[in-house]
């Protein structure tokens, strides 16, 4: 009792809950739900930017690529182990991650088809992650809200990297151009449907404002995202794929029409045009690599803790 | 389509060539590893090994280009050159079958370079010098890694000490090549002297073989090649895959 | 690089493309298996059936070639274009994983070329009803061996019955993409409305199935878009290794 | 004793022995060691041209090399089932050559580096092959020398289907003229080989000859075969890599620098550049077919023979 007195003095003083602190099983519940599905976001999403890696078109572009991919797999691991202080182990979530239990972002499974989708999906959905994740640092458990300060950073450049891949096309040859058109018209949507569903039909977001796990609603961020867009659009000299997008000036910010949300169900419910492909790529590594992790972990009973790397 | 390789060249172009592609198709099999590697530090682990030899090659291709004088630029010789233009090891163009197949690779390339590049950085060339002195400590941290994970595998489970084994057999025959005779120019000075790398390099990697508790492969076939841009059929495939969107759009910058 | 595809141009031509594609990535992945099929009489079958599909894919792009004008054979239709001007369904171009999802793509667009070619035979196009009418003939061999193959493998083993209701579970969905509707242009004749060679094919296959032992999966899940040029990750590799000799030197001929 | 008498008999009438006639065992086991390494010659030969079908840059040329890589598996059927005929199974012989104690033709063992590699192994292995196999159409065999009038005629075809592809080749781009010579430079010397050991070295060659299953000498035949490529390499317009070639009107033939035999020797002894890649490539296919050939059996055992295909 003294313990959830404490709790809610806490997150009404907006302050930040530790592992240690009591907390309601709803609010751990939520939050390992929600700290998971980023882990696996990150991971999974190394997925379709490492398709271009091998095919990078200059030295200098595959180097930013191949650190962008790494530090998605350093965010995962930090992920993890933040999940970890709420009680629950990497193994577990990745047999969930793998038995399809728990979910990613959905634009992972989207493809991507030509190079210029490796910048469009940096520019759009490393953007609307930033967007996202901003507002997240004020989330009031603390280890994660530490981890999105470190990780917003590192978002907030690829963001910027993306942009620049993008612009280098938007000055390039019309092959580039028209590369450049069909990326963004393949990414536009699914980045506006990471905010996920509209406010009303959102399940967990009540709750999760309550207890300032969330700081903003979904919709209130995928308008701030558009109106960070279509500026930025105009410098690369694309159109963003909606005929009714336009600036309402008595709103002070953009209208525009809101993703297809049953599309984004059926995408997360599994059949999205990579779903079963992405899964099943992360469960073969996953399982190639059995032997490997069973030599490491019979090499260190043997010789001690000490002498693993 | 490129412009034709002149043999008749400076020396230390040429040299520097070498070193660059070495480092260059090292790094797009050792990037390979992405989203595939046993653990998720590993993923980390091998993209920062991909990463520092990258940067090598483009620090080497680079200055090759400017050595050339004939305006290409890291890009140009990275993908515009065909295969017989290139001028690597064949040992880094093997394809990393298992995960003990590229342990193997790194173990025996990384430990190679760091004696090279050590060497190198006190060559009279000040810019080669630099780039190696920076390379040297990249590849300790790389041959740090292939030995902890030589010995966890070597010493592991049966089976993996069967599969590094197997690794370390088939990828053995390949090392002869890296000391291959010739002395390197005199701009890159005598450290660099790859036939007397040979012996340091065979007492550090048989002492970690050993410790592994892996047999040290006989000495006997020594395919060779690369050095005159002969390659393994392995490689024309990871040139087409490498090369194909800039060769698909010719004149376009990225 | 490539002159660029024409949405408004004569019917026909994109209709005849589109076979054209099917064939030819068909072909690639057939091809694929040449050494590495699991008995040497499978190596003959298989490059047969590479050959015939290459063959139609030949005939079908030399006639779009003709029909659009612009002075493009088979191979630069076959090497010259982008990923997103290929007009093939996405069931061609996945991974031939292991010999199980060889078979069942074998099967599923077999039957649907077998169908399809039968109706277009009477097209009122001379052109396209002669090479139809010889292809009708050839994939009538490819559906059959499947069916063969289907039969061994599904009421084989436990192994192979496993791995074979695996693959037909994985290839399933994008059968629905070979029977999208849109009908075909007037010269090719009212035989070969897609939507109208569902019923048929969902019969031939599902006896097939049953007679096999193995489940016919649930339709749902649809993957689309290649006839409208959007396709798998696969594809834009397989392009990459097709196409590499031929762009790596822009005009010569072969 | 009788069938000794009849063998001698039909060997010195230069007739042909067939499978249920007495044979020495001699006889026998060097019919099986020759034929089998035929067969296992045309099986290994398909790799290194099906390295180049996937690459292949025109339609035609693909369907050309797919058809002589599909010829060669149907060579190589037809051959075990010759050895067959001699009292051992296909079965026996794979596991002989997966095991490497019996052995291909040594330039299966080099690699193809370029698209002019396919035409220049087609052009020189396959010219060097109808040498040989024209020779052994009279051989004393049987089946073998029905097999091979077959085979040779086929072995033709490829041998003009290489000769025109290089001669595209030859009137085409400057790189592609490179490209040219380059693979005459490297297949020149392997084919060369192909006619096995100098006669002074040769191990089998004497009792072969006198059993009629061999008909001419491997000298004999190098020089036959030198005397048809130098017309066709001036129509090429390449220059065959050995300076000491040129015509000797004494003897009506060329001199040519021998083949390497300490390298042959390598070779023959697994020390090629591709030996185990290839050994490797042959294992991998047969280990990973097993389960469909056991589906295959188990299917023919349930349903009988009759619905095997």
């Amino acid at each position: 009792e003294e313990g959830a007195a404490r709790f809610e003095a806490l997150i009404a003083a907006d302050g930040k809950i530790e592992p240690r602190d009591w907390m309601p099983d709803g609010y751990r519940r939520s939050l390992i739900r929600q700290i998971a599905q980023h882990a696996h976001s990150e991971i999974m999403g190394m997925q379709p930017e490492t398709n271009w890696i091998s095919r990078a078109p200059s030295l200098a572009r595959k180097a930013i690529l191949i650190a962008k991919v790494q530090d998605e797999a350093g965010h995962g691991l930090y992920l993890y182990s933040v999940a970890e202080s709420l009680g629950v182990s990497r193994e577990w979530m990745l047999d969930e991650l793998h038995a399809g239990r728990q979910k990613y972002l959905s634009f992972i499974n989207y493809p991507t088809l030509t190079w210029a989708d490796v910048g469009a999906l940096a520019w759009l959905t490393d953007g609307a992650a930033v967007v996202n994740q901003v507002s997240l640092c004020r989330t009031s458990y603390g280890p994660y809200a530490r981890a999105l300060v470190r990780i917003c950073k590192e978002e907030s450049f690829h963001h910027r990297q993306g942009f620049d891949l993008l612009y280098a096309l938007s000055r390039g040859t019309p092959e580039q151009r028209a590369m450049l058109q069909a990326a963004v018209d393949r990414w536009w949507y699914p980045a506006l449907a990471m905010f996920g569903p509209p406010d009303h039909m959102s399940t967990h977001s009540a709750q999760s404002l309550a207890w300032r796990i969330k700081r903003a609603t979904n919709d209130e961020l995928r308008q701030r995202f558009v109106d960070i867009c279509v500026p930025q659009a105009r410098v690369l000299g694309v159109t963003l794929p909606d005929p009714a997008l336009r600036w309402n000036a008595e709103r002070g910010h953009h209208d525009f029409t809101p993703p297809d949300f049953e599309e984004l169900k059926r995408v997360v419910a599994g059949n999205g045009p990579c779903n079963r492909q992405r899964l099943a790529h992360r469960r073969r590594a996953h399982e190639d690599g059995a032997w490997v992790r069973e030599a490491a972990a019979a090499y260190a009973a043997k010789h001690g803790e000490s002498r693993e790397a | 389509m490129t412009a034709p390789m002149t043999t008749t060249g400076p020396d230390l172009r040429d040299y520097v060539l070498r070193l660059g592609d070495d480092a260059l198709v090292a790094a797009q099999r050792v990037a390979g590893w992405c989203t595939r590697a046993p653990q998720f530090e590993e993923d980390v682990a091998l993209a920062n090994i991909a990463l520092d030899l990258l940067g090598q090659a483009r620090a080497l291709l680079t200055y090759a280009g400017e050595l050339e004088g004939l305006g290409r630029d890291e890009d140009a010789l990275a993908f515009g050159r065909d295969e017989h233009e290139f001028r690597n090891v064949q040992l880094v163009e093997l394809p990393d079958d298992d995960f003990a197949t590229a342990i193997a690779k790194m173990l025996f390339f990384g430990v190679y370079q760091r004696l090279l590049y050590t060497g190198l950085s006190r060559a009279a060339d000040p810019t080669l010098a630099g780039i190696a002195a920076k390379a040297a400590k990249e590849t300790a941290y790389h041959v740090d890694h292939a030995v902890s994970w030589t010995l966890r595998l070597g010493d592991g489970t049966a089976e993996s000490h069967r599969r590094m084994q197997a690794a370390v057999d088939h990828v053995w025959p390949y090392t002869h090549e890296l000391f291959e005779p010739g002395p390197p120019p005199a701009a890159a000075g005598p450290g660099a002297d790859p036939a007397a790398l040979r012996g340091p390099w065979c007492r550090e990697v048989e002492q970690v073989l050993a410790e592994a508790t892996l047999r040290r492969p006989e000495d006997g076939w020594a395919p060779t090649g690369g050095r005159s841009g002969v390659h393994t059929e392995a490689f024309g495939h990871l040139l087409a895959e490498m090369q194909y969107v800039y060769r698909a759009h010719p004149g376009a910058r990225w």
